[in-house]
């Protein structure tokens, strides 16, 4: 009874967000049902329930090992309950039998040659049917290669070069479902340019290889675009790792700067700050990295208030807008609280599909597996022609849109501010009506529409 | 007799290899020449550490330079035939070598590690920070192999991973053999000398410093060999899986582990270490923590390493039989 | 002080600040060179495990002095019990034979660490009595970062007192330079090693936990600090504690002020100025001639 | 003509002064001892003269020809060989292929990476007939470090002479041999060195006036007397300094 | 017997450096260790002190089987060793080189005459007092040597091994050298002596062994073998 009336209401729910939310242009093809999600209860990422006989195979290339091992955790249980899901509702019909998901997990240990290594395993021994990865874009590109060379589907869900589906690499077998580099830097100046528009003085401060490049030139580039008169009265690229940021952050001290734009990831991002907070400079930064809850905790509540994020699994205040999604949240929020153990009972797994990366990754997943659905097949053709042009609402009501021409994904982002726990309620609007009690976390959301932030096309990739 | 079974031996070894493609698959074959690159890397090394006695803790410069000099040409230059980028490669390694040599045949001992390891390690960061020549840490990839072709003869397709193995196994077998046969000549025997007793070399009419640059070309240039096929095997070379400290350890480790004193100890530790990586990755995702107790129990127990056992074990089984052979033969 | 004096103040007082970190691993790793000829490539997982450790510690007790305490003995015992069990008994195949032990127990190290601890990144806050900033003629400075300094310079008036005033010390210094003859003199050689171990690993230990509130506690805590410090111990000399006070100063002052005026070049000045050093002094700043 | 000639050389230390203004001349064809106690600077002489170091100050000669500080490649090219006090053979490797390196040093392979070792006929030839001639034929697979001492210090020897040398230096050739065992090296090295110059450093007073048609004595680093063994056995000064230690 | 060593064999790597050595020291006694360069007489004592592990044989002293012994723990039995080319700490002043050589623990403090103290080793060794602070390095040979002495002598030793000490010195010290091991065997040291000087050597010993490529020669007093020269002849001349 009182699960059809919750049904019942997530349908009216989305049916109603489409109609308000969702720009016409883009006709939903398929979207996250949190009606048909099943029992979730016996759902535990150190032991997984693997299925048996013939299955559609999902292998995580990530690192398990190695100094990001940590990563491929955070992968592994957001895409293994998608896994479970499926399986629990009976699996996916394809090329006329129904068969269930296994998630295998394939190590690359953070290294190019273990990599092409282990997903040519995984293709060729394994057979597996999606490469689904990666933390890094070199090590995306080992795999986009591979699934090139092997013509197996891969998805990009978390490494975030643009020049990934550039003319030079791309492959008609590989798509992005992540957001990317150059899309982050122009949102976030989009959000201080056109929305915000306090600060002025930025600073950007990035890691000093590719990645950290690429986030710094999206956002100078967004500057330009949506904040002219912005001063950049900075520019610093750091060592990788094991950064002493304290000779950076005298220079940013006396540089006036307002606010300081890093595409730092963890464990750089959180020294970055946490370093900052320790010589008493309290000024704002803005990122997409910096929201790793262990981090957010040790630096406090003060600390962190003024975080600007980009992210990519978000939406307008209030979060919660269904039932559904409340549902799904506090299935995931149980479980990690009651049931699960290390390393998924920590801070990083908290809050699972209520936002954020790991929300991110689940509902990149469940895009996946709607295309292999609905193409009815694991044929790579089938799954290439579903996918192209394709658009997929995530649970919290945003849609992503898979532009057919370079297979990358257009869609909204979000920046959040962050806020003590006692002004979260604006965001979190659910029981206990705030993210985190011991630091900042998610407060005033901005929307910053897809078309202003249409990923990069590079006119050379003719197809 | 003898004779007879050791071409068999021969003969069967050089078929599989042959058919290995047919016979196992492109999964391991692409691990076999995974394996047979990183044999010769490791083998050029210890033409310096076993044959001449010379540490080194960057012989990774030589492979990511052999490395990044084809990628870099194959990604510049279009219509590169196969056979010039890889040599354009192996000359860059050579370049370096000849670069680094006037340097480095005047120190021995820690100073020759030490000086490699710097040199190593400035290569490393340098590769990271001149993106837009090396691409930083993405490295260069995704470049066009070309078909291995002969104008009006044949052209073969190198995409083709059977294809690709048999081009790979001709160069690091060839070069193999040509080090294989390097170590035989006389110029090989001053190697040797050189290591045991480098003063006395010098009294013998030999010069060492010169004899030192040219064993230095030859190991950096070979190692450029395998760097070369190294990044047309994976089309990608990147910084940290060709300049990182830990590509100038795996070869010592290898070496150690094989055997340091024979020419073909670096390829039995190239073997072991690629089998055991096989075997583990399967089973645990501490692949590392098995890696480190292998070493300890290697060093501990087996300091002459894998042949270094067969050895002993030889001398065990066979000890007796050879030593009333060689009886016989002197009365 | 104006504050771009006050810039250039604070810029040289970071730079002190990470070369101390910096000498305090190398010194230990250039004191066990020195005597026993061991590279030991193992020494940064030393530093790594203590900071982990003082992670626990932390957790159980919230006593920082207990974890700065407790932390790095734990490690210098796991140390001893390396050299005493591991690296004694592989003397005879020589130094290339110890060194890849070395690597064998870094890695085993680092894969237990992950095993016990996870691979998550680890917080550890200051301490609360460290926290906050001092304020000197116009120059704020966080306290924690000059209490490292202080740290370091106590360990090393420590280890400078314990080398030069005490028997242990004299004893050192006679076997840096000739360990046979003393052994032959009666002194107990091999347990002096195991003392030097000791503290060698002790002092990269401490280095650990002072570093850990800094930076973030996490498995490639060891790499980095492990090339830096072994560079610091090439370019200053093996075996030459002079040699890695004065280059893990220039190290810290070079990646403070090279930030400051070449940021681009910064990551890089390390390398060039070692490999500057190495051409002109191939045994480095204060080493001797085989 | 002389073969080989100093002129005031000077050789020290860091201040020990080892050499003090040795003149020393040898003859084409003769055989020349060099003598005196430990200490004396017999060695540091051969190692001045032969390449190891570059004199303090002072000039070396080989046929007229200036070769100071020349490196001992060089002077084995030029035609001079020398063996050391302390066996110093390439230990790891059989006596005949210790040899094979003279050879193949005299026959100029140096460079030769095109042909294998032993495949060289001519050289495994030559070398074989060396091993014969020094009676280490027996020993010809033995790594040097297993052989007896007498036969490690005949390869030493016999590894100065492989090059084929016009000038022979052997520093203490017979050193802590037996009595046997000297006298098959004494026969060995007057075999060996037929037609050629020799040098030769000896303690062994038998040895040196068996040998030698010249001897020089060196004494505190400076020359005490040169002259034929006869003038030498009669000379005080040289009584004095040197064989009168033995007055006991 | 104060030290007896028997059928001693040692190798160094491949090569077998001594062949069934054998040396006995009485109580008291000077005995010289004599024959050419590379004979093994540096093995021998390198063997006794440990320095040199022997594969086979037996070092007794006092009675006491200390084959195989780790260094300081032969030296702690009561034998000093005083290496060739002298080997003092070049980096460390000459009274610290004097203080490496005292042993601590109770059982070494006591010990009747042969108690040495830093007053007796000046009475001794006089300029040494002079410069005490001075750095090793900057001794001259002579004064190393007698540094390398007197540093074995802060140990309390019963038998000192002595290897080559006039080996390099000029005339003048070679006689003081001498004469000072002379007074140290007088104050109750027995003294183990490797000697190239001829002249000295039989000057002090009371017993002489000769020793051919690696194993005994000659055994007997200094009157025996001043007796056979043609003895003299075979294992030293000069």
């Amino acid at each position: 009874m009182k699960s059809t009336k919750m049904i019942f209401s997530a349908i009216i729910a989305i049916c109603c967000f489409c109609l308000v939310a969702v720009p016409q242009t883009l006709a939903v093809n398929d979207a996250f049902d949190p009606g048909k999600m099943a029992d979730m209860s016996d759902f535990d990422p150190s032991n997984p329930v693997t299925p048996s006989g013939d299955t559609i195979k999902i292998a995580i290339v990530a690192s398990f090992s190695g100094p990001a091992a940590f990563v491929g955790e955070i992968f592994y249980a957001p895409v293994l309950w998608a896994a479970h899901d499926i399986n629990k509702r009976g699996g996916i019909m394809v090329d006329g039998k129904r068969k269930k998901v296994q998630v295998i997990r394939a190590d690359h240990m953070s290294q190019v040659p273990q990599a092409k290594k282990i997903t040519e395993r995984m293709v060729l021994q394994e057979k597996v049917d999606v490469l689904w990865g990666t933390n890094g874009s070199h090590l995306m590109k080992v795999i986009n290669q591979v699934a090139k060379k092997y013509k197996t589907i891969a998805q990009c869900t978390a490494a975030l070069s643009d020049d990934l589906y550039d003319h030079k690499n791309f492959t008609r077998y590989s798509f992005m479902t992540s957001f990317q580099t150059d899309q982050i830097g122009r949102a976030a100046a989009y959000y201080y340019g056109q929305i915000r528009k306090k600060e002025k003085k930025f600073y950007i401060l990035c890691q000093d290889y590719l990645f950290g490049h690429a986030m710094a030139n999206g956002f100078k580039k967004g500057l330009k675009q949506y904040f002219p008169e912005a001063e950049i009265v900075g520019e610093d690229y750091h060592k990788l790792f094991l950064t002493d940021f304290a000779p950076y952050l005298t220079k940013i001290k006396a540089s006036g700067a307002e606010v300081v734009y890093t595409g730092d990831w963890i464990p750089d991002a959180a020294n970055l700050a946490k370093q900052a907070r320790q010589m008493g400079m309290m000024l704002p930064f803005a990122h997409t990295f910096l929201d790793e809850p262990n981090f957010l905790h040790e630096v406090g509540i003060e600390g962190t208030k003024g975080l600007i994020q980009i992210g990519q699994y978000a939406t307008t205040n209030p979060n919660f807008k269904n039932a559904g999604q409340i549902m799904v949240y506090r299935a995931w929020n149980n479980l990690w609280k009651n049931k699960w153990t290390k390393p998924f009972n920590t801070y990083t797994f908290k809050h699972g599909p209520g936002g954020g990366n790991i929300g991110s990754y689940m509902m990149q997943t469940y895009w996946l597996l709607s295309v292999i659905e609905r193409a009815g097949s694991t044929d790579p053709e089938k799954i290439i022609k579903t996918w192209e042009g394709d658009t997929y609402q995530l649970l919290n009501g945003k849609v992503m849109t898979m532009r057919a021409v370079d297979h990358k994904a257009i869609q909204d982002l979000h920046a959040i501010e962050y806020v003590p726990p006692e002004e979260q309620k604006v965001n979190f609007n659910i029981e206990p009506y705030r993210w985190y009690d011991g630091c900042s976390g998610g407060g005033p959301v901005s929307r910053i529409p897809a078309d202003k932030i249409m990923p990069l096309l590079d006119p050379e990739l003719k197809r | 007799m003898k004779k007879t079974v050791q071409w068999i031996i021969l003969a069967v070894a050089a078929g599989i290899l042959m058919f290995f493609p047919a016979l196992f698959g492109i999964y391991f074959t692409n691990v076999f020449l995974t394996f047979v690159i990183f044999a010769l890397f490791a083998t050029t090394l210890n033409l310096l550490l076993g044959f001449t006695g010379l540490l080194s803790f960057g012989h990774a410069m030589f492979f990511g330079v052999g490395g990044y000099g084809t990628a870099i040409a194959l990604e510049r230059i279009e219509g590169l035939p196969l056979i010039l980028a890889v040599l354009i490669g192996v000359m860059a390694a050579v370049a370096l070598a000849l670069i680094l040599c006037p340097i480095m045949v005047r120190v021995s001992g820690t100073a020759f590690a030490m000086l490699h390891l710097a040199f190593g390690q400035l290569i490393y960061v340098l590769a990271l920070k001149l993106r837009d020549i090396t691409g930083g840490e993405d490295g260069i990839g995704g470049f066009d192999i070309p078909p291995f072709s002969i104008p009006g003869v044949v052209s073969v397709d190198m995409t083709d991973p059977s294809n690709f193995y048999y081009f790979g196994m001709i160069v690091l077998v060839g070069s193999l053999a040509i080090l294989w046969f390097f170590t035989k000549t006389p110029f090989g025997s001053i190697m040797v000398g050189i290591r045991d007793n480098a003063n006395r070399v010098d009294y013998m009419g030999f010069k060492v410093p010169q004899s030192k640059a040219v064993i230095y070309l030859f190991a950096g240039g070979f190692a450029g060999v395998a760097g070369s096929i190294y990044a047309l095997f994976q089309n990608l070379i990147s910084a940290s899986d060709a300049f990182h400290i830990l590509v100038s350890f795996v070869p010592v480790m290898m070496t150690m582990v094989g055997g340091i004193g024979s020419f073909f100890g670096p390829v039995v530790g190239a073997g072991i270490f690629g089998i055991l990586e096989e075997l583990t990755s399967r089973y645990t995702e501490q692949v590392e923590l098995v890696m480190g107790l292998i070493l300890i129990l290697v060093i501990m127990y087996a300091p002459m390493g894998f042949l270094g056992i067969v050895q002993i074990l030889k001398e065990k089984w066979f000890g007796k039989m050879s030593q009333q052979a060689g009886a016989e033969e002197a009365s | 002080m104006d504050p771009v004096t006050a810039m250039y103040v604070a810029q040289g007082i970071h730079g002190l600040a990470y070369g101390m970190i910096l000498f305090l691993v190398a010194s230990g790793l250039t004191l066990i060179f020195g005597m026993m000829g061991i590279l030991n490539l193992a020494h940064a997982s030393f530093f790594m495990l203590s900071a982990y450790i003082s992670y626990t510690v932390l957790q159980v007790t919230g006593n920082f002095w207990l974890a700065l305490l407790i932390a790095p003995v734990v490690s210098a015992v796991i140390g001893i019990l390396m050299e005493r069990f591991l690296l004694r008994r592989v003397h005879a195949s020589g130094h290339i034979g110890e060194l890849i032990l070395t690597v064998g127990v870094a890695l085993v190290i680092l894969e237990s660490v992950k095993v016990f601890w996870g691979t998550e990144n680890l917080p550890l806050p200051v301490p609360e009595f460290l926290q906050g900033l001092v304020s000197v003629a116009g120059l704020e400075y966080p306290i924690y970062r000059l209490f490292i300094i202080a740290l370091a310079l106590v360990l090393l008036a420590i280890l400078t007192v314990i080398l030069y005033k005490t028997r242990l010390g004299m004893v050192v210094r006679a076997a840096v330079s000739d360990a046979d003859m003393v052994n032959a003199l009666g002194v107990n050689v091999p347990l002096v090693f195991m003392a030097v171990f000791g503290i060698g690993t002790w002092m990269a230990g401490i280095a650990g936990v002072a570093i850990a509130p800094i930076l973030t506690v996490f498995p490639g805590l060891a790499d980095q600090m492990g090339m830096d410090a072994f560079m610091v111990v090439v370019t200053g000399g093996f075996g030459s504690l002079g040699g890695a006070f004065l280059v893990s100063t220039i190290f810290g002052l070079l990646s403070s002020y090279g930030v400051q005026f070449v940021s681009a070049l910064a990551p890089v000045l390390m390398f060039i100025f070692m490999a500057i050093v190495l051409v002109i002094k191939p045994m480095g700043l204060f080493g001797e001639r085989e | 003509m002389n073969i080989l000639e100093t002129k005031a050389l000077y050789h020290d230390f860091s201040g020990l002064k080892v050499l003090f203004d040795v003149n020393l001349e040898v003859e084409e064809g003769e055989r020349h001892a060099v003598i005196g106690p430990n200490g004396a600077g017999k060695t540091t002489l051969f190692n001045v003269i032969t390449g190891t170091y570059r004199p303090s100050e002072g000039q070396v000669f080989f046929r007229g020809k200036e070769i100071t500080g020349f490196a001992p490649h060089k002077l084995v090219r030029l035609g001079m060989g020398r063996s050391f006090q302390i066996t110093s053979t390439f230990f790891r490797q059989t006596a005949f292929q210790n040899i094979r390196m003279g050879i193949l040093s005299k026959r100029g392979i140096r460079f030769n990476m095109f042909r294998m070792l032993d495949k060289m006929d001519d050289v495994t030839k030559e070398t074989d007939e060396v091993l014969k001639r020094i009676n280490l034929d027996g020993e010809r697979d033995i790594p040097a470090s297993a052989l007896s001492y007498g036969k490690s210090r005949s390869l030493e020897i016999s590894m100065a002479l492989a090059t084929d040398p016009d000038l022979v230096m052997l520093d203490e050739p017979t050193a802590g041999m037996s009595v046997d065992e000297t006298h098959t090296a004494v026969e060995l090295i007057r075999k060996l060195t037929e037609g050629k110059t020799m040098v030769i450093i000896e303690h062994d007073m038998d040895v040196v006036f068996s040998l030698a048609d010249r001897i020089t004595v060196l004494h505190l680093g400076a020359i005490l007397a040169t002259g034929k063994p006869d003038e030498i056995r009669d000379n005080q000064a040289v009584k004095d300094a040197y064989l009168g230690e033995l007055e006991v | 017997m104060l030290l007896d060593v028997k059928k001693l064999n040692t190798y160094y790597g491949e090569s077998h450096v001594l062949q069934d050595m054998s040396v006995a020291v009485k109580d008291g006694e000077i005995v010289a260790l004599l024959g050419r360069n590379g004979m093994g007489k540096t093995t021998t004592l390198k063997s006794i002190i440990g320095l040199a592990k022997p594969k086979s044989g037996t070092v007794l002293f006092q009675g006491k089987d200390i084959t195989g012994f780790a260094p300081y723990k032969v030296a702690r039995t009561g034998i000093g060793y005083v290496p060739e080319d002298r080997r003092i700490f070049p980096n460390l002043s000459v009274l610290d080189n004097l203080k490496m050589g005292i042993k601590h623990g109770k059982e070494f403090q006591t010990g009747g005459q042969n108690q040495w103290t830093f007053e007796r080793i000046f009475k001794h060794f006089p300029y040494m007092k002079a410069r005490t602070n001075q750095r090793g390095a900057l001794l001259s040979g002579g004064e190393q040597q007698m540094l390398a002495i007197a540093r074995t002598l802060m140990g309390n030793p019963d038998l000192l091994l002595v290897d080559e000490p006039t080996e390099g010195l000029a005339p003048v010290l070679v006689e003081e050298v001498r004469d000072m091991l002379e007074e140290i065997n007088k104050a109750g040291v027995s003294i183990l002596l490797v000697e190239h000087n001829l002249k000295v050597a039989l000057s002090l010993a009371n017993r002489v062994y000769l020793m051919g490529k690696a194993h005994l020669g000659f055994t007997g007093t200094v009157e025996e073998l001043k007796a056979q020269p043609e003895i003299r002849v075979k294992y030293l001349e000069v």
